[in-house]
């Protein structure tokens, strides 16, 4: 039973990593409609630039600035040539420029930095350590707590302050949001910078957790299913999402692998996901809205 | 725009009537310049794999260009028809090479509906769980248990010499003429179903699902005989994909970066438009090719090919966000403006506004 | 000529590359050769199906940097013989379709040098490229790896695993483990874990593992970690509730300091893991820091830069510009030695053919 | 200008009832649309559906075509009580509807539009069309004939090949109607088919509805603010207020009607 509870607990634990690496989508979608599928290979790309810098002799938290305005210089450069001249095109078209977005960040990084392996240490120790009779990664446990106080100040800032409010006016309707004087260009830039900040945080904690290297990018495969179970809206739904799937995944690899072949975990995440699809159709906390015909 | 993802309203089609004749004399160019000039080179690794990434890209057309319905899953049904008509002409006794192609095709049309299913349910954007689960599922499938791989220790298969009625094929020109008949049949029965009530069907589904009910089109059949239909052409591409292009095939090829490669050939190719597969499928075969002799020509010295790889990933990116921005309806579109001539032979559409929101 | 509106600009120049494209269809070698510029048809050809991009470029690009490093070394000597040594490469990211096209494009060097031998470093590819090569009549070497029964020349007369092949490396592993439990009857009732990478380079070995452990009455689990291998969490707490003697790691590119972090995190020490001849570098183990220590690892040959050869290379070759590398602190890591490790045992063959067929270029089959 | 008495409808007899509703009562999550609400469509008569807005007018007939499933009451076509109604059934049991904004397909061709509109009436399987059989090529003729009338008779002929999304509002508008009407239905019901339109467009439109009443006996639903129109074209008007019918009769008497006036104008308190 302990074993199980271990298994439980560890997944939960890298489910919450895999929400905040959702919640860089979720911003993006909320603020411009836009399903960045980029927003792995900007993970990719934070990480590689934070981490060679700190090899460079950049202390920790310079590296982290540069880096950040690295990606803000990156926000106001999409909003521009990508996604004011697509300004009013279908959900689909814009997915597919994030697609075209990814692999020139991919291309980017691996010009720029190469593509050695680098370790990452942010400080946080590796070994076990034992939490109510259960052995668990301390290192998995400190993440989750940048992640989660993360996910909580992004719930307040987004919810509360008049920035989230403008957010989710421009979300709802651009076009409303223009005719009150939003600036929608500043909105936009605005998420996709917080985005890019999400993006370099969860960078530097799968950085630590696995290497920096260049399957970083693929952990958006992981947070896609967290997104559809969760719902595109709502940063509460993703982090619920992200534990079910990372639990769901530990236990099915453990428990389902051995009888129908291990490797399970390469689409039980998608399997869940499609579950929770035909019961609700916009994800588990996603809004409900009325088609008007 | 940013609450339910809006149902897919994807670049309008070029109306299947215009350009008639296009198809036909496409066709018989196909089967005549090449032999006349062709190398091995040429054949083998030009002509085969652009024949089959278009066939690949009509297959993903039909479902997400006509039936509005985006699919990340190409690869996956590419593999289920590449395995299956593997086994059925291993196992079943009977089946030569070109009865095991059309079986396996019909096998991936079957998982084409069963992984269609939740488009009943569920529209726009979230669909694509649907075919991201058999994208991630079906290559898990096919290495995992022996069977599939008939017990090869590494999981890669390896084709038969290719023969059709005793004729030996298995030479880059005979696999190239194997490939050729093959898709210019499909690629004309698709372009009849398109101009038919079935297509209007689909493309009034893309457009409009709740008018298309309010005429009476059954929408459920209408979406599971579109993935039917693609994965059909999907299977086949894949069987060719192992057959005729690179002789051995193992299910990891078939991975995600191959489906949005065959997404690539549509939007490149313009969605809804039977001919741009064609074009997308050249563009995406010949562009590494192309970037690595202009490469090697401007910088002169051995190129690093890790810098041209990336290079490569770059212009590819840009190049996708340059299409969808200039021009929507892709390189059939973009080949009518720049040849500027309104022959019939081009057959070309009339300009159009920019797509709806 | 055409209308002044920036668009039709734009698709002008863009059709413009598209006949481009269909132009340069011709048999283009797309890489241009590297190696001394002989007179066109007179250098030994190399084709080189390189990655050095993608989660296994650690090892790509250190072992394809060591072989052409030596080869740059044996031309500035001369060449072998007098005939200097030529090759060109093709990027496959270590992907079968990529690998395979790069075989077709490279197979015949662009200035009629003939053909010496193909060295894929990849089981994937050699598989795919194995009966191309037989017909090609181009031997195919694959150092330290490959298809294991290609070990029977009489079956496979144009493939050469040198060094060790697949079964060769499990059971050196086991007769290590073995001695260290003081003789391999004492294995009878442990406990060893077989973590392998989810590729046909993985699975090779699975055959073998079963005999050598019935043989020995050990129990052995094999546990596949899914292609790249980056999050292995599943895994380790699954070896960590069998809690076997040894783990044995036959990794690829990412998926070992995966595995060396993963393992601290569930409290598995290192000591206890061995890798084989793939999950044995510098590049494997740094950047798992920390819990790297302790990693034991097989290899066929030492790291190091104090060998008389690759002090030729430092001399003649690195220190005059034309070092591969692009970072030159890998000279000397595990994976640029094998590279030049394979160069001389391509070179020394190359040399012994020209004994019997004449110190000129020589053809496959001659190689062979 | 008194509409013109062509088909004597019958009030009670069931069997020219071509579309009825009994007792219809939707609520959106405890907002009242409908309450009690019944009606019956004669065949052959034209029936203007009016009231101020919100009244529930197009949720009316969007239960009747089968878009909204009615908390309470049923409907009826052509006499016969259908329960689980969904879009497709109305449409094959020959009712066929327009849509308020426009329920065209952006991305086919106006002549591409119409014909799928023959959905219904193929008899000619997929297959068919596939291998491009002499079956398949004569009904696709015999479509083709028939859809380029249904657009000669609104003067739409040489916008055939022109993608419906490049058409302005209210030639779009005639696209749809002559959708409708090549479906050849038994009933049609327009959702505001003359909004946007300038007064010759709205002419034809009105000739348009009323030639298809004449000559083939369609019945006609249509929901319509411009109440001069409704007056000259319907032969009775139902009015909504607040989700309750509050006058089903002649024009001529419900515009007198003082109910309808304080629904309109809202009542001096």
């Amino acid at each position: 039973m302990q074993f199980f509870l271990e298994v439980l607990v560890a997944g939960a634990l890298s489910g919450v990593m895999y929400a905040l690496v959702a919640i860089g989508f979720v911003l993006i979608y909320r603020a411009s409609g836009v399903f960045n599928f980029a927003q792995g290979s900007m993970i990719l790309f934070a990480a590689l630039t934070f981490v060679n810098l700190v090899e460079r002799g950049v202390p920790f938290w310079l590296a982290f600035g540069a880096t950040l305005l690295l990606l803000i210089a990156a926000a106001f450069a999409i909003e521009r040539f990508v996604l004011r001249p697509l300004s009013n095109r279908s959900v689909i078209t814009l997915f597919l420029a994030t697609l075209g977005l990814s692999y020139i960040f991919e291309g980017l990084s691996q010009i720029a930095w190469g593509t050695q392996v680098h370790a990452l240490d942010l400080g946080i120790s590796d070994d076990p350590v034992s939490v109510a009779g259960l052995s668990l990664s301390s290192f998995d446990i400190a993440a989750t707590a940048i992640a989660g106080s993360l996910v909580v100040i992004l719930a307040l800032v987004t919810g509360k302050t008049n920035l989230g409010l403008s957010l989710r006016a421009v979300a709802a309707d651009p076009l409303a949001a223009l005719s009150i004087g939003l600036r929608l260009e500043r909105v936009t830039v605005i998420a996709w910078s917080l985005a890019g900040f999400v993006a370099l945080v969860a960078g530097l904690i799968w950085g630590a957790r696995s290497g920096v290297q260049f399957s970083l990018s693929l952990i958006v495969l992981k947070a896609l299913p967290v997104l559809i179970i969760g719902g595109f809206t709502s940063i509460g739904g993703v982090i619920v999402a992200g534990v079910l799937v990372g639990a769901g995944e530990n236990l099915a690899a453990i428990y389902l692998g051995p009888t129908i072949g291990n490797g399970v975990e390469g689409w039980f995440a998608y399997g869940l996901a499609l579950v929770f699809l035909m019961a609700r159709p916009t994800g588990l906390f996603g809004q409900r809205t009325w088609a008007r015909i | 725009m940013a609450s339910l993802p809006a149902p897919i309203s994807v670049a309008p089609s070029e109306p299947p009537r215009a350009g008639a004749i296009v198809l036909p004399v496409a066709i018989v160019a196909a089967a005549i310049v090449p032999f006349a000039i062709g190398s091995d080179y040429l054949f083998g690794a030009v002509l085969v794999p652009i024949l089959i990434l278009s066939l690949a890209g009509l297959g993903l057309n039909v479902l997400t260009g006509y039936a509005g319905q985006l699919s990340l899953g190409s690869a996956a049904f590419m593999a289920i028809g590449a395995f299956a008509t593997y086994n059925i002409h291993l196992r079943v006794p009977g089946f030569s090479l070109l009865p095991a192609i059309v079986a396996g095709g019909f096998v991936a049309a079957a998982f084409g509906v069963l992984f269609g299913l939740p488009s009943l349910r569920v529209k726009g954007f979230y669909l694509i769980a649907s075919t991201l689960a058999a994208q991630f599922f079906v290559p898990w499938l096919l290495s995992q248990y022996g069977w599939f791989t008939n017990g090869s220790a590494s999981g890669v298969i390896t084709a038969p010499p290719l023969t059709l009625a005793g004729f030996d094929l298995d030479n880059p020109a005979g696999r190239y003429a194997y490939t050729l008949g093959i898709v210019a049949v499909l690629t004309v029965l698709v372009r009849n179903l398109i101009d038919s009530p079935t297509g209007r069907a689909w493309m009034a589904v893309r457009d409009m699902d709740l008018a298309a009910a309010a005429l009476g089109i059954p929408l459920g059949r209408a979406k599971l005989l579109a993935f039917a239909v693609s994965s059909f052409l999907l299977g086949i591409a894949g069987s060719l994909w192992a057959f005729t292009y690179l002789g051995t095939v193992e299910p990891a090829g078939f991975d995600l970066d191959r489906s949005f490669q065959i997404l690539f050939v549509i939007i490149l190719g313009g969605l809804g438009s039977i001919r741009g597969n064609f074009l997308g499928a050249a563009f995406v075969v010949l562009l590494p090719v192309a970037l690595s002799v202009i490469g090697g020509a401007i910088v002169g010295s051995t190129l690093d090919p890790a810098l041209l790889e990336n290079a490569q990933k770059i212009v590819f990116g840009a190049l996708i966000i340059f299409f969808l921005v200039a021009e929507p309806d892709g390189l059939t579109k973009l080949l009518g403006h720049a040849l500027r001539t309104r022959s019939s032979w081009i057959g070309l559409t009339k300009p159009r506004q920019l797509e709806q929101p | 000529m055409f209308s002044n509106s920036p668009k039709s600009f734009l698709s002008l120049s863009a059709a413009a590359t598209l006949v481009l494209l269909a132009g340069c269809q011709k048999e283009a070698s797309s890489a241009q050769q590297g190696g001394v510029t002989a007179a066109p048809g007179k250098s030994q050809y190399f084709p080189l199906q390189s990655y050095r991009v993608g989660p296994y470029a650690a090892g790509g690009s250190g072992f394809f940097g060591g072989f052409i490093d030596y080869m740059q070394l044996i031309n500035a000597q001369g060449g072998v013989n007098g005939v200097p040594l030529s090759w060109a490469e093709c990027e496959t990211e270590y992907d079968v379709e990529k690998g395979v096209e790069c075989y077709e494009r490279l197979k015949k060097s662009a200035d009629g040098s003939p053909t010496a031998a193909t060295n894929p470093l990849s089981v994937g590819i050699a598989y795919a490229t194995l009966d191309r090569s037989t017909t090609d009549k181009i031997p195919l070497i694959t150092i330290n790896h490959g298809r294991t029964d290609s070990t029977d020349g009489s079956v496979f007369p144009y493939v050469f695993p040198l060094q060790l092949n697949p079964y060769s490396e499990v059971s050196a592993i086991f007769n290590w483990i073995g001695a260290k439990a003081g003789g391999l009857d004492k294995l009878r009732g442990k406990h060893i874990v077989v973590l392998y990478h989810g590729s046909p380079y993985g699975k090779e070995t699975n055959g073998v593992i079963d005999t050598l452990a019935a043989r020995y009455g050990v129990s052995v689990d094999k546990i596949e970690v899914p292609h790249p291998g980056n999050e292995q969490q599943s895994q380790w707490l699954k070896i960590r509730q069998i809690n076997p003697e040894w783990v044995i790691l036959r990794g690829w590119g990412v998926m070992n300091p995966v595995a060396l972090k993963t393992a601290r995190k569930v409290g598995f020490p290192a000591d206890h893991i061995i890798g084989n001849i793939w999950s044995n570098s510098e590049e494997d183990a740094a950047p798992a820091g920390g819990a790297a220590k302790g990693f034991i690892s097989i290899t066929t040959h030492p790291s190091g830069t104090s060998f008389p050869v690759l002090q030729q290379i430092k001399a003649q070759v690195i220190d005059k510009g034309k070092g591969n590398l692009t970072d030159p602190k890998r000279f000397g890591t595990v994976y640029y030695n094998l590279g030049v490790v394979n160069g001389i045992l391509n070179v020394e063959a190359v040399r012994v053919a020209q004994a019997k067929f004449g110190k000129r270029p020589l053809t496959g089959e001659e190689v062979r | 200008m008194a509409a013109p008495q062509t088909l004597a409808p019958q009030r009670d007899d069931p069997s020219c009832s071509a579309i009825a509703l009994h007792d219809i009562s939707l609520s959106f999550g405890g907002l009242d649309v409908l309450r009690d609400v019944s009606l019956d469509v004669r065949r052959g008569e034209i029936v203007g559906l009016i009231g101020p807005n919100g009244a529930g007018k197009s949720s009316l007939l969007n239960v009747m075509s089968g878009f909204y499933r009615a908390d309470r009451g049923g409907v009826s076509i052509d006499g016969t009580r259908l329960d689980r109604l969904r879009p497709q059934r109305v449409a094959r049991a020959g009712v066929v509807r327009t849509f308020q904004n426009l329920g065209l397909f952006a991305g086919m061709t106006v002549l591409d539009n119409v014909l799928t509109g023959h959905a219904l009436h193929g008899k000619v399987g997929w297959p068919h069309y596939l291998l491009r059989t002499r079956a398949a090529r004569t009904e696709d003729r015999r479509n083709r004939e028939a859809a380029l009338d249904a657009l000669a008779s609104l003067d739409l002929q040489d916008h055939a090949d022109t993608l419906v999304s490049a058409l302005p509002y209210g030639v779009q508008k005639r696209v749809e109607l002559a959708r409708a009407k090549a479906m050849t239905p038994q009933t049609l019901l327009l959702d505001e088919p003359l909004a946007g339109m300038n007064p010759d467009e709205k002419h034809e439109m009105v000739s348009a509805i009323r030639s298809a009443r004449d000559i083939r006996g369609t019945t006609v639903v249509l929901i319509e603010h411009d109440i001069g129109v409704v007056l000259t074209l319907a032969d009775r008007l139902v009015v909504l207020d607040r989700g309750r019918v509050i006058a089903d009769g002649p024009p001529t008497t419900v515009a007198a009607d003082s109910a309808v006036i304080a629904a309109y104008l809202g009542t001096r308190h």
